[in-house]
């Protein structure tokens, strides 16, 4: 019937796993049917505090991967960052544990139906979807090289499976302290043209996406960026999740990030008017 | 204990087959609920305040959690409502689903003018009237702030609309007279009053330490605020109990719901819940019944009030 | 970052060595808490509101918990000035603790012939008058509610107290207009303002069907209200920045603390926290001078109102 | 220095054991020296739901028992009934939960000096504090006699172990489903009689305790009850737990039930005025 949220379901799903893993944690989850209709970019909204929870709202995670042939039937991964009291109570739960979540919601990346050469950028956690999107894109012939961004080395996320799937992965930190020092955009326009990249895919903090939407614009590079606005509801009803986007008549619209998002076309995000608003209708 | 309950209600002249809404601004306009629960299983679907002209609201950050609630600043953003009219009505008729149109404007012309394009509409079964935005022609004070200003907004709607349609006058808790106010509003031909529009808060971001929303201050809903709506409802239908009374404000399960009915609501809308929850409507919907029915109610509106009843048991 | 912070504060001509008070209302007299801390570690004792008479209060229940808040009918039960003076405050000042002697009465006379008894009273840093009584002589209405009203009962105090001793007033949240209130209390010679008191609201208890507190309203405080504090706080200090706020309403940590300052509070009240954490008010003063260090604060005082500076980073 | 909540503090304590008995929890706190100043009647306050709680309140319960011989150095027991979301939380620990508590707090049954006769009423998990003052009055030579009632067996809380302090045990269920049908008051006066009964102590429901202080008011018998009154803070300072208690001099006041209760002389309670207010003063 509904056009919107076409395959999200609301349900109560245990936790398989719960693995730290630098300074996050990787969580598993038995989902069940729910992986069938997942893709690369979707997010999942989550429960967070128990019955008597001061915490109303969901908090939102990109699906990092799925899997439908292990044991346990349908999974997904999260990679979570413990950033608030929410993330915290999320990361502290245990084997076992029951979780209330809903998914999967929001748009996913972009698959080119030729073989194309595809970049993908992450920034700290989010390499997190980055992974699933590889081994498709894989798949489908693409040749993938990968760019992952942290402050930190403990905020690289690249598990040693996900690895397989890409032909090359370069590594940066701010600190140095793994891979090469400085960001991933140090060297974008050369790995572009070096690599004869046609896509790039990128997820991470807003600074980044737009830095990578700027130095591509002039060239013929496709940008899909998975964004992170701050949600209430993860499915399109609140309104508190808005960018401005250009739209094909060039007009600018405040979109939800959780329905028109969080994958969009970098080109057409107004980067330089997130937290103002556009001029009036 | 398990006798059917009959939970049909009426608000002015419109009849619900269920008390339970959603609440304007916390369902867009309802396409997005319905990958959860078909919309014609609820009272019905109260759309998001819609103006004139297409809005883009207010900058980014627009929400904040809270203790047991949140603030927004959406600042009413929308597509205007030619477009409304166009689209969004159609297809919720299409879903067999009840609507409740809520408009807003800026100045009391606007209220007429939207209530002029409503009139031509069939098939809506009443239009809420949102008076907590701020008239540009008295130095932004929010009309429902302003005895004077509410009951003109309130006058031209229904001078525009004609006497069929349902007037419901949505009021807002950050007055000093809350009962004042819905008189006025009253007299002025709503037929029904929606309580509670959002409490007016802030929040400073500590780190920036600056205001934390887009427009600065915000409104606070979800469970937080709902003693301040069931003391404003029950204010209110003590001073007008022949006044039926759309509730809400942070009700999140049928108890809440029930709370909100026994201190004098008709109906009740859930916003906030369904962020947390897009079932809320339909789990609040069989919990209240359930919970009337074990209290030996055999229809909903007899529970409309009652906790203002004379003393006895 | 962890250079000491100089946290000392002043409310008109007192000073406190530091910004964290308890509430009105929520520390009885000080005996109970002196067990959990010395009570001369905090800024200041704010006492329970003393009345010229004895007071039985409202009957219970007096509380009902709700949604990260509460809900409380004491109804101002207390020993009466006289027994007050005599008993609690010289106890009081013996502990070293700086004390802030809350008077509430229900007509403007009372309100002088509570400051006339102060008067006498050596070692008091400040006199904090709730005005969030109902003034029998007008219909119950609540003085600070009523802009005359409350005007007329600072001033009634000021006049008798003479110039010396601070008088801090302490308003409402529930009315329309702040700031004019606000205005309007400081006019008639208030040095301070405290905001917030409670939020009025009602519970009903669906097992008896009739509103859960003996007093049938009641007053919400706690997390859920910090968001009105906020505001309330922000926009009086907008419109009155030389003003000293006593900030109040909601907060248990340090970071809740710093949220009201930098909104526009001189000083921190801590109410229901206290309640849930008997060592609220050590934890928090503790906190926000951890905070303040962090955010490069020299002086408590540079935080104040810190979320009004101009653009810029 | 305060003459208050002279011994009470705020301590992190670990949960030892939960156990369910009939309709009850039995917590075991390891809470080390605390135990030294707990006296039969106090009671403990204990923050309920976590970090992430909507319930900002303490949960009051009454100290069922403390040992300090046990291999874990103090322990404290209490008498759970799963009432609302925060016992039910309390219920929901399990060994080696964290719990911050406040306690001893309030009053405690007055214990005599000379050897008496006692009857020990208790209603539901009103029996909790009973059998840790049985043991102490039997140690000082008393005779004790015990009643428990409740509506049905399974609310009954009379452990082995407890049995043994008592001379006597007379149960009383409303259904019928354990000992005898009907309620504590129903025999008093004659049990009073027959036992030469000096002293009763009683903890339960507050209309047991009213219906006790009645009987027992043409007889020469003290009655110490330990009441129930709704609690914000526990440590006296919100004025919320309030009684009509008539003093000396005859007036009456309402009195905290935390500070001077919970353990009050039941002929001093108005109990006729409670939910209402005294005439003016
Ligand atoms: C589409 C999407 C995908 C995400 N994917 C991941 C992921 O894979 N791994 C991960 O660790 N985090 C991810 N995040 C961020 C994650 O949602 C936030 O870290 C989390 O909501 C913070 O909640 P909290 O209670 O810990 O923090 P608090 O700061 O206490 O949260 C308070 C409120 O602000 C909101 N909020 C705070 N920070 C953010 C943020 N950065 N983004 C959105 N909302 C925020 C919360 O939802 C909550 O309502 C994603 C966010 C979005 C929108
Ligand atoms: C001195 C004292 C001793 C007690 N001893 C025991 C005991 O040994 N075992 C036991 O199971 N229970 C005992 N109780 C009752 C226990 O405190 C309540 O059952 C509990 O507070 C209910 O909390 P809740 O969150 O489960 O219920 P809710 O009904 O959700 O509680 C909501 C609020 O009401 C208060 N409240 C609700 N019911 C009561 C009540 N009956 N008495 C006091 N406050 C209440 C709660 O503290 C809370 O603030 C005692 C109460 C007091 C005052
Ligand atoms: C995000 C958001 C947007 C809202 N938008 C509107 C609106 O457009 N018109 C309106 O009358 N009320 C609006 N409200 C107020 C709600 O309709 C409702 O009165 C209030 O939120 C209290 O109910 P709740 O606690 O169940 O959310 C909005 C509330 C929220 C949270
Ligand atoms: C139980 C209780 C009693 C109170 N009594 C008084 C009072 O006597 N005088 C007064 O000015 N405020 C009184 N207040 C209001 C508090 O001082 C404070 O303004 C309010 O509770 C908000 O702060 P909080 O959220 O930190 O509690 C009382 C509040 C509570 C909860
Ligand atoms: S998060 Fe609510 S509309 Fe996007
Ligand atoms: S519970 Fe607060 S004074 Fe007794």
């Amino acid at each position: 019937m509904a056009t919107i949220n076409k395959s999200a379901v609301q349900q109560i799903v245990t936790v398989l796993s719960n693995k730290r893993v630098g300074a996050y944690h990787q969580i598993l989850l038995n989902v069940g049917d729910i992986v069938k209709s997942c893709r690369p970019g979707n997010f999942v909204a989550i429960s967070v505090g128990g019955d008597a929870s001061k915490m109303i709202l969901r908090r939102a995670f990109a699906i990092s991967r799925t899997s439908d042939s292990s044991q346990y039937g349908g999974t997904m991964e999260l990679i979570v960052a413990p950033h608030g009291a929410g993330s915290r109570w999320l990361c502290a739960q245990s084997e076992g544990s029951e979780l209330d979540i809903v998914a999967p919601l929001g748009t996913a990346f972009g698959i080119p139906t030729e073989p194309i050469n595809a970049l993908l950028i992450g920034g700290g956690y989010g390499s997190a979807p980055l992974f699933g999107l590889a081994d498709l894109l894989k798949s489908r012939g693409c040749k993938v090289d990968m760019l992952l961004g942290a402050s930190v080395g403990s905020k690289i996320y690249a598990p040693m499976e996900g690895k397989r799937s890409v032909n090359s992965l370069k590594i940066y930190t701010e600190d140095g302290s793994m891979g090469e020092t400085g960001r991933v955009t140090q060297s974008l326009l050369e790995i572009i043209e070096n690599r004869n990249i046609d896509v790039i895919y990128s997820c991470g903090p807003m600074g980044m996406l737009q830095a990578i939407t700027e130095l591509v614009s002039a060239t013929e590079v496709i940008h899909q960026c998975a964004v992170e606005e701050s949600m209430a509801c993860g499915i399109g009803i609140c309104m508190t999740c808005v960018l401005p986007v250009t739209k094909a008549d060039g007009t600018t619209s405040m979109l939800r990030s959780c329905i028109d998002g969080p994958v969009m076309d970098g080109s057409s995000v107004r980067w330089d008017l997130v937290g103002k608003v556009p001029d009036s209708l | 204990m398990t006798m059917p309950v009959d939970m049909s209600t009426t608000l002015g002249n419109a009849w619900f087959p269920s008390p339970i809404f959603t609440a304007s601004g916390c369902a867009s306009s309802g396409k997005e609920l319905a990958q959860f629960f078909p919309l014609k299983d609820i009272g019905a679907v109260v759309t998001k305040s819609v103006m004139t002209k297409p809005r883009h609201g207010r900058p980014t950050p627009r929400m904040a959690e809270t203790p047991s609630g949140m603030l927004n600043s959406i600042g009413l953003q929308g597509p205007g409502i030619d477009a409304f009219l166009a689209n969004d009505v159609p297809w919720l008729l299409e879903q067999k689903a009840r609507v409740i149109v809520s408009i807003a404007g800026e100045t009391i012309e606007e209220y007429s003018t939207l209530a002029r394009k409503l009139r031509s509409i069939s098939g809506i079964s009443a239009v809420e009237v949102n008076i907590s935005c701020p008239n540009v022609e008295n130095r932004g004070l929010v009309f429902a702030c302003d005895p004077d200003a509410s009951r003109r907004v309130i006058d031209g709607v229904r001078k525009t609309i004609g006497g069929e349609l349902p007037i419901i006058a949505k009021l807002s808790p950050d007055v000093t007279d809350l009962p004042a106010i819905a008189r006025g509003v009253v007299d002025a031909g709503a037929d029904a009053l929606a309580l509670i529009n959002t409490v007016l808060g802030m929040v400073i971001n500590i780190d920036s330490m600056r205001p934390h929303l887009g427009g600065k201050t915000g409104g606070l809903s979800g469970p937080a605020i709902k003693p301040v709506a069931v003391r404003a409802i029950y204010q209110v239908h003590a001073a007008l109990p022949q006044v039926p009374i759309l509730g809400m404000g942070g009700v999140s399960t049928g108890r809440d719901a029930l709370e909100l009915i026994l201190a004098g609501a008709s109906g009740v809308s859930v916003g906030t819940a369904s962020f947390g929850n897009p079932t809320a409507l339909i789990q609040i919907r069989d919990e209240l019944q359930t919970l009337l029915a074990a209290r030996g109610f055999a229809t909903l509106s007899q529970a409309v009030g009652y906790a203002h009843r004379e003393e006895g048991p």
